[in-house]
């Protein structure tokens, strides 16, 4: 056994058992600490398998925001008052999940087992085509080039659900401010964290969006760091969330899949939807990336914070 | 080199796993929570260690990433610990 | 890489190995919440920096030295502000809620 | 040194694993926090599967192919995520509870 | 001259463009502007998936690549006889939805959250469903299918809380079975697209289990009966427009996705043991969902179990096709009386639901016990209700009718008895469940008082109605247009 392979071991059985004890651990809040711990150990699993564009999401989304969101669900259930017994379910049922996870366990691994060897995938083709059109990355040249409709489809879905939490806002906080009034002790080590973070984050952002035509980077992962420190930000008590019937606010959010879609639109002139010009390509996948980080770190902030709750 | 860099990670492996008992014992959330700190130190030493073993500078992005976010969650309990919810633990000291 | 760089970081690294063990031993060992915050902030960022420091010397390129320096930078920041944040707020809530906290 | 094709189909089974160990957790918790858990549990798993089994077949490197796949993935699981919990703190705010009580949503139907 | 221009108009595109176009401005106006803008998004919709059947009639099935790359690397979409006939249905049916709507999300008094959510939904709804029904490759199916699950559990949501987890948990967890199936896809034939799956085999094996996951997870997501626990507290406490939306196309769009996989791509696949189980379960949803609408007290819940009902003949095109791969000359015939039954219904049941919604606003409630009288205030709409129970019961000359009648001499001639038996009950008790409140509303002699609905309004389930009537006045058209594209063409059906 070599030293690869043994640390790959570790570190599938770490994920397993962290797994294990987010599903399974009594407190509630241990099982959320567990998640964020299984989050970060999966991005580091992505690291192994050289797919350091996934690292990098799953390090931003799995092990940090998502952490922050679950953190957020379980303060506001517990001062709503809900119990947090973790109750026992009946045997009977736990038997049944028990099977019928092992037996979806072993139908898929008898599956991955029985995969055809010497199986290429797109690799190669991808390598082939990126190589005189657009970005150098081949997994942005995926996403924004080769597979651009699915791209603008997700942005679509991430700015849709936050329409979908906006639905819930009762009529009288309509058009106001999300989550409560922040605040903190201005001089204190929390709103001195919120002034430090941003501007190191806001370079990290634009860096990870322009790295990313060339190397592991992009607009879902830097979307996602703009979102942490603008709800860094907040948290600190600096600023307060816009009102959600600004109009900035909502150009904000469109202006990313907006830009997508006409770029694509117009790619109908050029041939097909979405097609874009050899000579222009690289500087439109840029502009698309740049707009619809912005747009993707808006819209992400706001889903974190939630539906409105205050008049602005 | 990249043989030791690799077993070095794996030991680092075996730091977070102690770790996780930390996690898993707490008492307190505040232990819960700062142990899962220390996983996130920890697998930001173990993005530096795989750059250098696989000679990609790109993997060190993931930790800094890491580093960065790693925190949030810890703000966002801290937050919720206090007295309405949306406040600092350090507003009412003198 | 030379076999100098080479010694140095297989000294570096170790040594900030020993410090990570020290870290988790710490956590697990200590018997407060606020010793064992201690152990975390102290001994985990003083790995992470000689470890980082140890992998200079095997990466090339000056501004992944930068990216390095900047990672530990931000793990110190981050670990000092919420170490201090959780010690603070856990001072608030003693004993009364480290009991109540103490659940199954 | 990076993984080898030993390691890819570990990781591809650690995928099936937690796919097994997220289904558990779904159909076991009332719990609609620990549900959503769980989903997200599944979902990682599934990617993992993905990413793991695409580099299998790359031979070096994982295919970029699945790698966007999985992006594009992680980001549709988080917008459900961040729906459902908001749907959650909904329920929990207006009835004091996490746990869905089939009872209940049939009686709102009868009025 | 025209007919080159025509035929050369990229309106597949654009029917993915344009409800996103209109999402986007949805979102960034909202207030007064978003309810208006079904009326210029209708009309535009209705033209543009007109032209995509006719290029459909005219030539032969259109298939697009996006950004020009051809699969396996790009995107395709792909529009066929049946897939336009889909994209069709669904014009008319969120036209008229949109229509009624207006009024019912207005931002007279100023924004709201309604009336600001329900419009950036509804066009992500239309958006997600032409992308369904012309998506060629399967991971931009999970795509479109979870952005139709995140605007269909948004819309629950205005309706209630509850209804809208119960839908989400089934929704989540079909969305995983799903993905799970694609991976497993993509790992054995290193590809998504539709038709490159189809032109090689694979490992049969490795299909089966990817091909059964998928489907359990649609399935979870159409509400094929046992997994249909959501539907009646989503589609019947939802607001009634959106109810018509939900019933009538959500549903269908997993349905399609199930179709296209099991018929389209891999026909070889399916063993017998799944056909017969799939059928199975859609007999039972028959019996089983029209027996619950016998019961229910509300007129909307009425209308959901029948949705859960109905969604079972869908299914039964599996055993009656006689196994999927169909030598039996009447598998086309079975096929194409399913793939009938599923826009009849449509129709039908976007009427019935907006008919039961224009109803609510009348009477504050939909009980059915209150409802004496009420054809004597609203004589249109219940007209419509009853045009549109017609059709859900199958009686000729609808559309519905015309569906079962394929369906059944299909099961007759590939002599399935007890499916037929199953069939004939299911008219029966459909009629018994829709008599009910039909009855009621003509009974007594009074007028009840009932608050004012535009009349204007009162005509849209009425259009709908009759077009799912028409659907089986000339049917033959419509039956051959469906068949286009497809490698098996009918040799029993309409003489």
């Amino acid at each position: 056994m070599n030293a690869a392979l043994l640390l790959d071991a570790g570190l599938c059985l770490l994920i397993l058992t962290a797994a294990v004890l987010a599903m399974t651990g009594r407190d509630l809040f241990g099982a959320i600490a567990f998640f964020i711990v299984y989050g970060i150990l999966i991005a580091l699993a992505w690291v192994r398998l050289e797919a350091v564009d996934v690292a990098l999401a799953e390090a931003a989304i799995g092990a940090g925001l998502t952490g922050v969101l679950l953190i957020g669900a379980w303060s506001l259930l517990r001062r709503a008052g809900v119990s947090e017994a973790h109750e026992l379910s009946h045997w009977g049922l736990r038997l049944v999940a028990g099977l019928a996870s092992a037996a979806t366990t072993v139908v898929l691994a008898a599956a991955v087992l029985a995969l055809p060897p010497g199986r290429e995938g797109l690799a190669p083709l991808v390598t082939e085509r990126l190589a005189d059109h657009g970005v150098s990355n081949p997994v942005t040249g995926v996403l924004l080039d080769f597979r651009a409709y699915d791209t603008l489809m997700e942005s679509i879905v991430l700015l849709v659900a936050l329409v979908a939490v906006w639905a819930l806002t009762p009529a009288s906080a309509w058009g106001g401010v999300p989550g409560m009034r922040q605040h903190a002790r201005p001089d204190g080590v929390l709103a001195m964290f919120g002034r430090l973070l941003p501007p190191i984050g806001l370079v990290m952002a634009v860096y990870l969006v322009w790295a990313g035509s060339s190397q592991p980077g992009g607009a879902f992962q830097a979307g996602t760091v703009l979102a942490a420190v603008w709800l860094l930000v907040v948290m600190a008590g600096i600023y307060d969330e816009p009102p959600i019937s600004s109009g900035l606010l909502r150009t904000a959010l469109v202006a990313g899949p907006a830009v997508f879609l006409a770029i694509g639109i117009a790619g109908l002139g050029a041939g097909a939807l979405l097609a874009y010009p050899d000579e222009y390509a690289y500087g439109l996948i840029l502009l698309i990336e740049f707009t619809l980080t912005f747009s993707i770190g808006a819209t992400l902030a706001l889903l974190v914070a939630g539906r409105a709750r205050r008049a602005a | 080199m990249s043989e030791f860099l690799l077993l070095a990670a794996l030991f680092l492996l075996g730091t977070i796993a102690l770790g996780f008992l930390r996690v898993h014992w707490g008492p307190s959330r505040a232990d819960r929570i700062a142990s899962a700190q220390l996983v996130g130190t920890g697998g930001v030493a173990m993005t530096l260690l795989l750059a250098a073993a696989g000679g990609n500078s790109a993997i060190i992005d993931v930790g800094l990433v890491l580093a960065l976010l790693a925190a949030f969650a810890a703000v966002a309990f801290v937050k919720s610990t206090s007295a309405d919810g949306a406040g600092d633990p350090e507003e009412n000291d003198e | 890489m030379s076999g100098f760089a080479n010694v140095l970081t297989v000294i570096l690294v170790s040594v900030g190995l020993v410090f990570f063990l020290a870290g988790s031993v710490g956590l697990l060992r200590f018997p407060d919440l606020h010793s064992r915050l201690h152990a975390l902030t102290k001994a985990d960022n003083l790995g992470l920096g000689l470890i980082a420091l140890g992998v200079a010397f095997q990466i090339g390129e000056p501004y992944a030295i930068v990216k390095l320096a900047l990672v530990w930078l931000l793990a110190v920041l981050a670990a000092a502000s919420v170490a201090q944040l959780i010690a603070r707020s856990a001072l608030d809530r003693l004993p009364a809620e480290g009991q109540a906290d103490r659940q199954a | 040194m990076m993984a080898t094709i030993d390691s890819a189909l570990l990781f591809a089974l650690t995928g099936c694993v937690l796919i097994g160990l997220g289904l558990y957790g779904f159909i076991v918790h009332a719990h609609l926090l620990r549900r959503i858990l769980a989903f997200n549990v599944i979902g990682s798993g599934i990617f993992l599967l993905f990413g793991a089994l695409g580099y299998l077949g790359a031979g070096q490197g994982t295919d970029p192919v699945p790698q966007a796949l999985i992006i594009t993935g992680i980001v549709v699981a988080l917008s459900l995520t961040a729906f459902a919990i908001a749907l959650v703190i909904k329920l929990a705010e207006e009835e004091k509870t996490a746990v869905l009580d089939a009872a209940k949503t049939a009686e709102d139907l009868h009025e | 001259m025209t007919g080159v221009i025509v035929s050369a108009f990229p309106a597949i595109e654009l029917s993915i463009a344009l409800p996103l176009v209109a999402l986007l401005t949805a979102i960034l106006i909202g207030g007064k502007l978003a309810p208006r803008l079904i009326l210029a998004v209708g009309p535009l919709m209705m033209a543009l998936t007109g032209i995509v059947a006719w290029q459909v009639a005219e030539g032969d099935p259109t298939r697009v690549e996006l950004g020009g790359w051809e699969a396996p690397l790009g995107i395709a979409l792909f529009a066929d006889g049946l897939s336009s006939s889909f994209l069709l249905l669904t014009a008319i049916i969120m036209s008229a939805v949109g229509i009624v709507a207006m009024a019912g999300f207005d931002a007279r008094d100023g924004e709201t959250s309604r009336s600001y959510s329900f419009w950036a939904l509804f066009y992500g709804m239309w958006a997600a469903l032409n992308g369904v029904f012309l998506g060629a490759d399967f991971f931009n199916l999970y795509v479109a299918i979870e952005l139709l699950t995140i605007t269909a559990v948004g819309m629950v949501a205005l309706g209630g809380t509850r209804a809208a987890i119960r839908y989400l948990l089934f929704a989540l967890a079909g969305s995983l079975a799903y993905l799970t199936g694609v991976v497993l896809l993509y790992a054995e034939a290193g590809t998504l697209d539709m038709s490159l799956l189809a032109a090689n085999e694979g490992d049969a094996s490795v299909r089966l289990v990817a091909g059964g996951l998928m489907t359990a997870g649609l399935l979870a997501k159409t509400a094929l009966f046992p997994l249909h626990a959501w539907l009646p507290p989503a589609h019947g406490g939802a607001p009634a427009p959106a109810s018509a939306m939900l019933s009538a196309l959500v549903v269908k769009a997993s349905f399609f996705i199930i179709v296209r996989l099991w018929f389209d791509v891999m026909p070889e696949a399916a063993g017998p043991v799944l056909v017969q189980l799939i059928g199975i379960l859609g007999g039972t949803a028959i019996l089983y969902g029209s027996l619950l609408a016998l019961r229910q007290a509300r007129l909307k819940m009425i209308i959901a179990y029948s949705t859960v009902a109905q969604l079972g003949y869908l299914f039964l095109i599996f055993p009656l096709s006689g196994g999927i791969a169909g030598e039996m000359p009447w598998a086309a015939g079975a096929w194409s009386g399913g793939m009938f039954h599923a826009l009849a219904h449509g129709l039908a049941k976007a009427a019935a639901f907006l008919a039961a919604g224009l109803i609510i606003e009348a009477l504050g409630h939909d009980r059915i016990d209150d409802m004496k009288g009420i054809a004597r205030a609203m004589p249109v709409t219940v007209f419509a209700f009853g045009i549109a129970a017609i059709s859900l019961m199958g009686l000729p000359p609808s559309g519905g009718f015309m569906a079962k009648y394929l369906m059944l001499t299909a099961a007759l001639a590939g002599g399935h008895v007890v499916i037929a038996l199953v069939m004939m009950a299911g008219g029966l008790l459909a009629a018994a469940y829709l008599f009910r409140p039909v009855n009621r509303a003509f009974s007594g002699s009074d007028i009840p008082e009932v608050a004012y609905v535009a009349y204007w309004r009162q005509w849209v389930p009425l259009i709908l109605a009759l077009l799912a009537m028409l659907l089986g006045v000339v049917s033959a058209g419509p039956y051959e247009f469906i068949q286009i594209g497809r490698a098996v063409t009918a040799e029993v059906g309409i003489e």
